[in-house]
């Protein structure tokens, strides 16, 4: 063979290549992305670590002093004495304690909700474009009746449905898997479509016949080859979906079907915090509040450049 | 060609249903509607040979080249290759067997390599898929060899596709397609997406391979002049049919069918001869509604009365009545 | 075309039908209606002679055509909760809520449309940018929140706009507007702003990239090329290709406005079906609950219905039925 | 070529583009001047990336951000054209300088009719009344060759096949009897069959009406046929320009002859292909000296360090160190 | 003068069929257009309205006898009669009414002239006329015209016509009803007390503002001048605003805690095959845990009095001695709970309505937390009432740990025991969900209902209380206070039933 190969300048680590990689440079060129992007893992970090941050434990009722009540932000409690960084609820609740608790819970709720709807959806969507024909048209019909009514919506039909079929005294238990499922359930069309979509672009390209070529039935197929190739979509719907889905786990709590008192996530914080709008004890409200939009907007932030940056079609 | 023929094509036929959906067939009253790709396409191929199919945009190349791996199931007629049937149920085993014997190289260089692979894995999946070597060590090997016999460097494996230019990238895809030990390689318009001076590159390389390893290929192409470099054979299609075989320098000696004429009289002339072109004329018909009889009769110059009823039948090679009837004199 | 309108009514018949079994499974399996209906004291001769009459010993697939044919019709059955037939509760919730979604859904697609343009046009003035991280914000603002800020703002603070309801109405025939009243129209303001905001936030932001990949098309260079001027380019050319896809996105989004209003209802206290429905869900008032998933499926297919003809009188490509004419 | 051999159509003097990437500025355009004289055809060549659309796009005005005219200029009929502001540099596009792109599908707006987009185009640049306008986009699709056109004007691009379009194509960007068209791989998205035709058809409508030609193409075969002097490009700058015959029969330019030889011909034996070792350089990698050094098997050591300007050989202009009369002993 | 008053609840009336829903604030709104035989005052004192007079026949401890006012009026103009007395008790006693409970000791209800009727009971019923403020008098002839001659019938698939039109002899016309939307009622000008009442108000709008800062917000902008259910936390603030008038004071109606006594193991705790509720040291231990006072102050925020047993002071057998509840001991509770054999404690499930009583969610937390602090772990669920009632009333119970308030609309002892402490059984104890069975005690409570010698029965009521409340089968947290926030014009005292009795609002300072 007279032909020489090219001479391949670059040959750093791993880790130097992504630094080096256009998508770190977008990252790092926009110090709005990067800012939210550390207030998104400040948040999401002081939530895991809460336990070991937090100095109150908020799901413990045994714990709590209801002579705390009502504690003004970072001055003594009339009567107790202790000193509250953001003040106290009307438990005696410890609200710095409570909101990391708090979004604790909503993450959780997110970010399971999220792999709840990604699995459901991603394999649906992916049947669906690689398979075609009928599959393809009940899964897609049953999307588009899922699609047709708002999350909200959804996510109360299966929270009352669930009322109906647990029994009472599991409920508090089920609450959490049941907004899991409730909020996961109302998204999950979107990665279907989407995935649908990317599969019926990648499924035509040739690399995947080239697979079929060598024997591959069509499982690996669709796992090996499609999957990473319509991943990209999918994490930014996912990454948005997660700012949505702790949006919506506070809006159901907000009306009331959301997590229990006793173990209150950043909606029910808010919904307590809301009876005191105009009593005066405005950080019950405020400080669950600013957490939450804070949370949801770095990672909308985030989300927002991740799907600019992988979008070819931008810039 | 005295052995038996490597790859066997007999009377392959391929019709997709183009048909709308079943409400507008209803309430327009129409009919179902087919398309026919490939319409009674035979031929053979010998071990060691290039066989190339040329004709335009749809007439049903690729379509053929998809059956004869195996990737389209033929709606009649048989491949057979080495004598195994690849539409046959009761050879599945000997099919699966047959299967690392046949690799194919597609068109496009950019979307025939999985984006998210590195190069190593993905010319290592047919090693691994057979099991042609095992352990990783030996398959590490393989993979290197394989990039040092295409012409590139072994380094190159733990890069993705996008960091190679097209001509690279066919390479790559040359070098996944032998890396199962594939005899024989059926070619999508391999280079149209190159550049001439890539695709010179390429075609060399095929041609070289061809040489050392004794590969057959079945080529395609709609460029007559790459065509006639690589291919010892020669079958021209026009919407779906094969309309005239011959051997590679026969047919640009001695074109015989009119639109095989009109295809080489369509090629830009480089060498400035400065001979006049008759201008082709009209464009390729719809292919779900072709024109009866001879399907070339509404562009062809030589359309008699017979053409518009009767399809011809291939006679010597030749699909056309004029042909046959000796009314147009062998050029 | 006609094929094509056909279809859409089909999918939507589908979808109904779908909507409906969920609905039906709802009512008939989601506590026991005939508990629900008698109440405690009900002995058990009541019970079996109340489900006899309800028809709930026929087998499960005659019920449902039964529970059909009433919808069809409008029966919807009797709430559980208010003792009144529910088509007439949800008549008479309706223009409240059509009125709240109906005015939500234009200031979303015409404040979207044009802030989406203009900030494609403007993709890097301040201005555009601006637009763009409010429109961020907007996203992750739970609209909770959005209509306690404003009650706040506009009726505590500065008292301007009413906290809740709808103001006073005018008859029109079965039909009650407030739009005819001045406190009508102001106890508008905030549940529009409140609903639209949200819509307006993804509409302007799909419009906005649309319409930035638009004008990356070949036939956008192409025009330049030709030397139309770039305003026409852009509203003449760019715009209808923008909103193809757009309409079929805010088309399914504005469908659903009329049930995101649950949550706007609930804060202001409008007397709409999403408040209904809310209701309903706490006094487990199924019927109710069965009647507004149908509404809500129902407004769904004839928005989508409404979709794909705009869609028809958008892009001729749908509009030919010529096969002759193709390739 | 008629008289007016002084002022040509179109000039480019030492006209540079570079894109702006935050890892360079990459030149994708390096000193490029080439003339093109009233009613010449001039084929440019060159692999894929050697900036042959980007020279198209510069003539006309529409290079996009991050790319820029970074030096040189850019003159119709003796104007200086490439510094016009916005709104003077749009009533030349379309008037006096016509573009052709590769595709045919995607160059016309799907949601209006032919007519609409012809009209459209026309009163753009004419006083033309509608009527008028309509009367004359009949003519001009008579004149592309589309059949009964009263019945075909109102129809919307996608009623049309590949060939048509790309017909109807031509008429709008010769609507308004531009000077100088610029065809941008016309047809490399049409059929082989169709490709003649189309090729034809602009080589017969630029004669009739005296208009030049910048045809950029791939094919060697079409520039063959239809140039009558051919640029030949690598990586930005021009390698070789002249007589089309010339060029062709026996090229200077290491380049142009591994260019010409890597053909397969359809004539002749069908001998090993000439091959031009490795690629072209990426525009961030373009090596010092002459660009096309590494791959030359003729490069000595003033082509590691010194760019080559263009010098004339007889009719021709020729980048290359070899034909500097200096190094005529190295050249022999 | 035209005085509009626009009020506004939490929430709103289920109906306005006279008979079809004993509710608070169904009976809240009712009032106002229909009128019973007799009345209650803001206090709680029971005053004639359309009975003029009263009293048991002389010969005959079975019957009463009413004398009824003349000169009444139905909003349709048709004059009132011992006719409508008859029919509406009539109603009220079939079986689809859910005002049967007042009346099941009634075996007969006649008619005796044109303004006398005449009530027999099963046996002596001295306390029936307590239950006659309860039921409201609809017109006969209305009725049977509009076929509405029962009330709310699911069975019919047709709408009841009483459930949308009213036609009473009360002070306020219904004009227009949109359910949770708006009630609008104008003034009866001819209404026949006018005289009696000062009816200031012209029109009378009732809105249903379910959030509380809503509600609030409506107040403080004007929007409404009159708001029933004031959330405790804006009492303060409402307080400071020169323009606003809020008053306070006891309502009749006691918060308490109630579990199950009775089943042999229970399923919502971590005790395998015993039931800790059913030792009493448990239930003692656990009113120990209780903090009332500091339930007082910062839940309710003052706005209750806390009190030792589920009877509010208007009831006839309260005594300060029931009232006192033990005090908060932790130890002494962990003690007894060490002796009933759960020295770690346990676990179970609380119950809990959201938006029934006044912070009833922030009760049941506050007390998770007091429970958690004697060792036993309480997981709460807390949800909408129509939910948690039907846990309650369902049979057997579905609940084993709940949370419920009790009014007594006829201040008698009698009406919670018959209702919390008798056994279920016939049309008694429904609201009993704790198990507690006792036949000595269910023959106490029965022979209330037919003992016409007062203080006898009055004994029999103090003997009872003894013993329940030392059986501590509930546990009983406060009474609950209301508070009325209103424009300064007006001056609307709380009525211990809370029922805002509107007729008698008058406007001052305008
Ligand atoms: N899956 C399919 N469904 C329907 N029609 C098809 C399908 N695949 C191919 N066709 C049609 O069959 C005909 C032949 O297609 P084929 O791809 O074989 O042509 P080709 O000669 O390879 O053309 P090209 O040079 O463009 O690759 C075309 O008209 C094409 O539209
Ligand atoms: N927007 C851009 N940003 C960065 N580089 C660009 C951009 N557009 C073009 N280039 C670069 O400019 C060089 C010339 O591109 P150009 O499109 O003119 O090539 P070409 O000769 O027309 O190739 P082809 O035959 O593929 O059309 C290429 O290397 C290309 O990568
Ligand atoms: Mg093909
Ligand atoms: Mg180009």
């Amino acid at each position: 063979m007279s032909s020489t190969p090219l001479p391949t300048p670059r040959s750093q680590g791993r880790l130097a290549r992504l630094w080096d990689s256009d998508l770190a440079f977008s990252f790092r060129s926009s110090p709005v992305t990067v800012a939210a992007t550390l207030l998104a893992l400040l948040l999401v970090l002081a939530a895991v670590a809460a336990p070991l941050i937090a100095p109150y434990d908020p799901f413990d009722p045994a714990s709590l002093d209801l002579s705390d009540g009502f504690s003004r932000p970072m001055e003594p409690n009339e009567i107790t004495g202790k000193v509250f960084w953001l003040g106290s609820d009307a438990q005696g609740r410890d609200i710095f304690s409570a909101i990391l608790y708090g979004s604790r819970v909503s993450l959780l709720v997110g970010a399971a909700s999220v792999l709840f709807s990604l699995v459901i959806g991603v394999g649906l969507g992916l049947v669906a474009g690689y398979v075609g024909g009928r599959t393809e048209a009940l899964i897609m019909r049953v999307a588009d009746v899922q699609l047709s009514f708002p999350a909200i919506l959804v996510a109360l039909l299966v929270f009352g449905v669930a009322r109906g079929l647990i029994p009472p005294a599991l409920q508090e238990q089920m609450t959490l898997l049941v907004l899991v499922v409730a909020i996961g359930l109302s998204n999950w069309a979107q990665y279907a479509r989407t995935v649908r979509g990317s599969t019926l672009v990648e499924k035509n390209k040739v690399y995947v016949d080239a697979a079929r070529l060598i024997g591959l039935k069509a499982w690996p197929v669709m796992l090996k080859h499609v999957l990473p190739n319509v991943a990209g979509p999918v994490l930014v719907i996912a990454t948005i979906n997660l700012a949505l889905a702790v949006i919506e786990e506070a809006t159901l709590s907000f009306l009331g079907v959301g997590m229990p008192p006793t173990q209150p996530s950043l909606g029910t914080l808010i919904r307590f915090g809301q009876q005191y709008l105009f009593s005066g004890e405005w950080w019950i409200l405020l400080f669950p509040s600013l957490v939450l939009v804070l949370l949801a907007l770095s990672i909308n932030l985030f989300g927002d450049w991740l799907r600019d940056a992988l979008n070819p079609k931008l810039r | 060609m005295s052995e038996a023929p490597f790859v066997e094509v007999r009377d392959l036929r391929r019709v997709f249903d183009v048909s709308k959906p079943w409400l507008n067939r209803v309430l327009e009253n129409a009919p179902r509607q087919y398309l026919k790709a490939v319409d009674g396409v035979s031929f053979d191929i010998a071990r060691g040979e290039t066989f190339a199919l040329v004709g335009e945009s749809g007439s049903g190349k690729s379509t053929v080249a998809r059956m004869v791996v195996g990737l389209l199931p033929p709606s009649d007629g048989t491949v057979a290759i080495a004598g195994v049937s690849m539409n046959d149920v009761d050879v599945a085993q000997e099919r699966q067997r047959l299967r690392r014997r046949i690799q194919m190289i597609f068109q496009d260089p950019y979307a025939s390599l999985n984006p998210r692979w590195r190069v190593g894995r993905i010319i290592a999946e047919p090693i691994r898929a057979f099991q042609i070597v095992e352990g990783e060590a030996a398959i590490n090997n393989r993979v290197g060899e394989l990039l040092t016999l295409v012409g590139l460097h072994p380094d190159d494996r733990s890069k993705f596709p996008h960091e190679f230019s097209g001509g690279q990238r066919q390479r790559i895809a040359i070098a996944r397609a032998l890396a199962s030990n594939a005899e024989f390689i059926v070619c999508d318009e391999p280079t149209s997406a190159l550049d001439v001076s890539v695709q010179a590159q390429i075609l060399n390389l095929m041609r070289d391979l061809q040489e050392r390893l004794g590969l057959t290929y079945l080529f395609i192409s709609h460029n007559l002049a790459v065509v006639r470099h690589m291919a010892t054979r020669i079958g021209v299609m026009y919407l779906g049919r094969l309309v005239e075989i011959s051997d590679g320098k026969q047919l640009f000696s001695n074109p015989r069918h009119p639109y095989t004429r009109m295809l080489l009289d369509a090629v830009p002339d480089l060498a400035m001869t400065g001979k006049a072109r008759d201008g082709v004329k009209g464009e390729i018909p719809n292919p779900i509604s072709p024109p009866c009889g001879c399907t070339f009769h509404p562009r062809c110059p030589l359309v008699f009365d017979r053409c518009r009823i009767e399809t011809p039948p291939v006679i010597d090679g030749v699909a056309c009545h004029a042909v046959n009837e000796g009314r147009v004199a062998a050029a | 075309m006609l094929a094509y309108i056909l279809r859409s009514l089909m999918q939507g018949i589908i979808v109904m039908l779908a909507v409906a079994f969920i609905a039906f499974s709802m009512f008939r399996f989601v506590g026991d209606p005939v508990v629900n209906m008698l109440g405690q004291e009900a002995t058990l001769q009541d019970r079996a002679e109340l489900t006899e009459r309800l028809g709930l010993n026929d087998p499960v697939p005659l019920q449902f055509a039964r529970f059909v044919a009433d919808a069809a019709q409008g029966d919807f059955g009797i709430s559980y909760r208010q003792g009144r037939k529910v088509s007439s509760l949800i008549l008479e919730r309706l223009p409240a809520t059509v009125e709240l979604a109906v005015l939500s859904a234009i200031f979303a697609f015409v404040t979207g449309i044009a802030l989406g343009v203009y900030a494609a046009i403007r993709r890097d003035g301040w201005i555009a940018n601006l637009v763009m991280a409010l429109s961020l914000i907007g996203v992750s603002l739970p609209t909770f929140l959005i209509g306690i800020g404003l009650i706040y703002i506009f009726a505590v603070e500065l008292r301007w706009l009413p906290s809740f309801g709808r103001g006073d109405t005018v008859a029109l025939g079965w039909w009650t507007t407030g739009l005819l009243t001045t406190s009508g129209l102001k106890s508008l303001v905030m549940p529009v702003l409140t609903l639209g905001f949200l819509q307006l936030t993804l509409i302007m932001r799909l419009v906005r990239s649309e319409m930035l990949e638009v004008m990356r098309a070949d036939f956008i260079r192409f025009a330049r090329a030709r030397g139309i001027p770039e305003r026409r380019i852009e509203f003449r050319h760019a715009l209808r290709n923008t909103l193809i896809p757009v309409i079929t996105i805010a088309g399914v989004q504005l469908g659903g406005v009329v049930a995101f209003a649950i949550v706007t209802e609930t804060v202001f206290q409008w007397p709409g079906l999403g408040a209904l429905f809310v209701n309903a869900v706490q006094f487990v008032d199924v019927p109710v609950m069965s009647a507004y998933l149908l509404f809500v499926a129902f407004v769904f297919v004839l928005t989508s219905l409404i979709v794909d003809l705009v869609y028809i009188g958008l892009d001729p490509r749908l509009r030919t039925g010529n096969p002759a004419m193709a390739k | 070529m008629t008289v007016k051999e002084a002022v040509p159509v179109l000039s480019v003097r030492d006209l540079t583009v570079e894109f702006v990437t935050r890892r360079a500025t990459l030149r994708a355009l390096d000193r490029v001047s080439f003339d093109v004289a009233r009613g010449e055809v001039l084929g440019v060549v060159g692999e894929s990336g050697a900036g042959k659309s980007v020279t198209g796009s510069a003539i006309i005005g529409l290079i996009d951000p991050p790319g820029r005219i970074a030096g040189g200029e850019v003159l119709l009929s003796g104007a200086r054209i490439d510094d016009l502001p916005q709104e003077a540099m749009r009533k030349v596009r379309g008037k006096r300088i016509g573009m052709i792109f590769q595709d045919p599908l995607t160059s016309l707006n799907p949601l209006y009719r032919i007519s609409e987009q012809l009209i459209e185009t026309i009163r753009v640049h004419t006083d033309l009344d509608a009527a008028q306008a309509r009367a004359r986009a009949i003519a001009l699709l008579d004149e592309v060759g589309i059949p009964a056109p009263e019945r075909r004007i109102d129809s919307y691009p996608h009623e049309f096949s590949g060939g048509m379009r790309q017909r109807v194509v031509i008429a709008l960007a010769l609507c308004a009897e531009p000077e100088f068209i610029i065809a941008d791989e016309p047809t490399t998205a049409l059929d082989v069959s169709v490709q003649a035709q189309i090729i034809a058809l602009i080589k017969r409508l630029c004669k009739e009406r005296g208009t030049s030609v910048m045809l950029v193409t791939h094919d060697m075969g079409v520039i063959a046929e239809t140039a009558d002097r051919v640029a030949v490009m690598y990586a930005g700058r021009i390698a070789e320009i002249g007589p089309v015959r010339e060029v062709v029969k026996q090229p200077l330019h290491p380049y142009a002859k591994g260019l010409m030889g890597a053909i397969p011909s359809l004539e002749g034996e069908a001998k090993r292909l000439v091959q031009i070792p490795g690629t072209m350089p990426r525009l961030s990698a373009i090596p010092p000296g002459c660009a096309f050094n590494p791959r030359c098997s003729q490069a000595f050591s003033r082509c590691h360090v010194e760019r080559p300007e263009l010098i004339a050989v007889g009719d021709r202009k020729v980048a290359c160190h070899l034909y500097d009369e200096s190094n005529a002993e190295i050249a022999a | 003068q035209a005085r509009p008053l626009k009020w506004a609840a939490a929430g709103d009336a289920l109906t306005i069929d006279p008979h079809a829903q004993n509710e608070g604030p169904t009976t809240s709104l009712n009032q106002n257009i229909y009128e019973s035989l007799t009345e209650r005052d803001h206090a709680g004192k029971l005053l004639p309205l359309l009975a003029s007079s009263w009293r048991v026949l002389p010969d005959d401890p079975t019957t009463w006898e009413f004398k009824l006012e003349a000169n009444v009026k139905f909003h349709d103009g048709s004059a009132f009669s011992a006719d409508d007395v008859v029919f509406s008790y009539e109603r009220a006693m079939q079986p689809t009414s859910d005002f049967k409970g007042y009346l099941t000791s009634v075996e007969k209800v006649s008619k005796v002239d044109d303004l006398t009727v005449r009530i027999k009971t099963k046996g002596p019923n001295p306390l029936l006329v307590n239950n006659t403020s309860s039921i409201r008098i609809m017109s006969k002839a209305w009725a049977e015209k509009n076929n509405a001659t029962k009330a709310q019938d699911f069975k019919n698939k047709e709408e009841n016509f009483a459930v949308r039109n009213a036609n009473g002899t009360g002070p306020f016309v219904l004009v227009s009803r949109e359910a949770d939307v708006k009630t609008v009622m104008k003034r009866n000008d001819a209404y026949w007390a006018k005289a009696k009442v000062p009816l200031e108000i012209t029109e009378l709008t009732l809105v249903p503002i379910k959030q509380d800062a809503t509600r609030v917000a409506a107040l403080l902008s004007g929007e409404v001048d009159f708001v029933q259910d004031v959330p405790v936390q804006d009492i303060a603030r409402l307080k400071t605003q020169p323009k606003l008038r809020v008053n306070s004071g006891a309502e009749n109606r006691t918060i308490f805690f109630g579990m199950d006594v009775a089943s042999a193991d229970l399923k919502g705790d971590n005790v395998e095959g015993k039931n800790p509720f059913a030792d009493k040291k448990v239930r003692q231990a656990l009113n120990m845990a209780i903090n009332r006072p500091a339930i007082q102050r910062v839940v309710m925020r003052g706005e209750s009095v806390p009190t030792g047993v589920i009877m509010p002071p208007f009831v006839n057998g309260w005594t300060k001695e029931l009232d006192a509840a033990p005090p908060t001991d932790a130890a002494k509770a962990k003690a007894l709970l060490a002796e009933a054999g759960y020295p770690n404690g346990f676990s179970t499930t609380l119950h809990c309505p959201n938006d029934r009583y006044v912070n009833d969610e922030g009760i049941c937390q506050a007390a998770v937390g007091m429970f958690g602090q004697i060792g036993i772990k309480v997981n709460l669920v807390s949800q909408s009432k129509s939910i948690h009632f039907n846990l309650i009333q369902r049979n057997p119970p579905e609940t084993e740990f709940y949370l419920v308030g009790w009014g007594v609309p006829t201040y008698d002892s009698d009406y919670i025991f018959s209702y919390m402490y008798h056994s279920r059984t016939g049309s008694q104890g429904s609201w009993n969900a704790t198990g507690y069975k006792n036949a000595e005690v269910d023959a106490m409570i029965q022979s209330l209902s037919k003992e016409v010698d007062l203080p006898k029965r009055d004994a029999t009521i103090a003997k009872l209380w003894t013993r329940l409340k030392d059986e501590t089968i509930y546990l009983p947290i406060h009474n609950q206070s209301l508070s009325y926030a209103m424009g300064t014009s007006l001056d609307i005292p709380v009525d211990v039933a809370n029922n805002p009795k509107l007729k008698m609002v008058s406007f001052k300072g305008s």
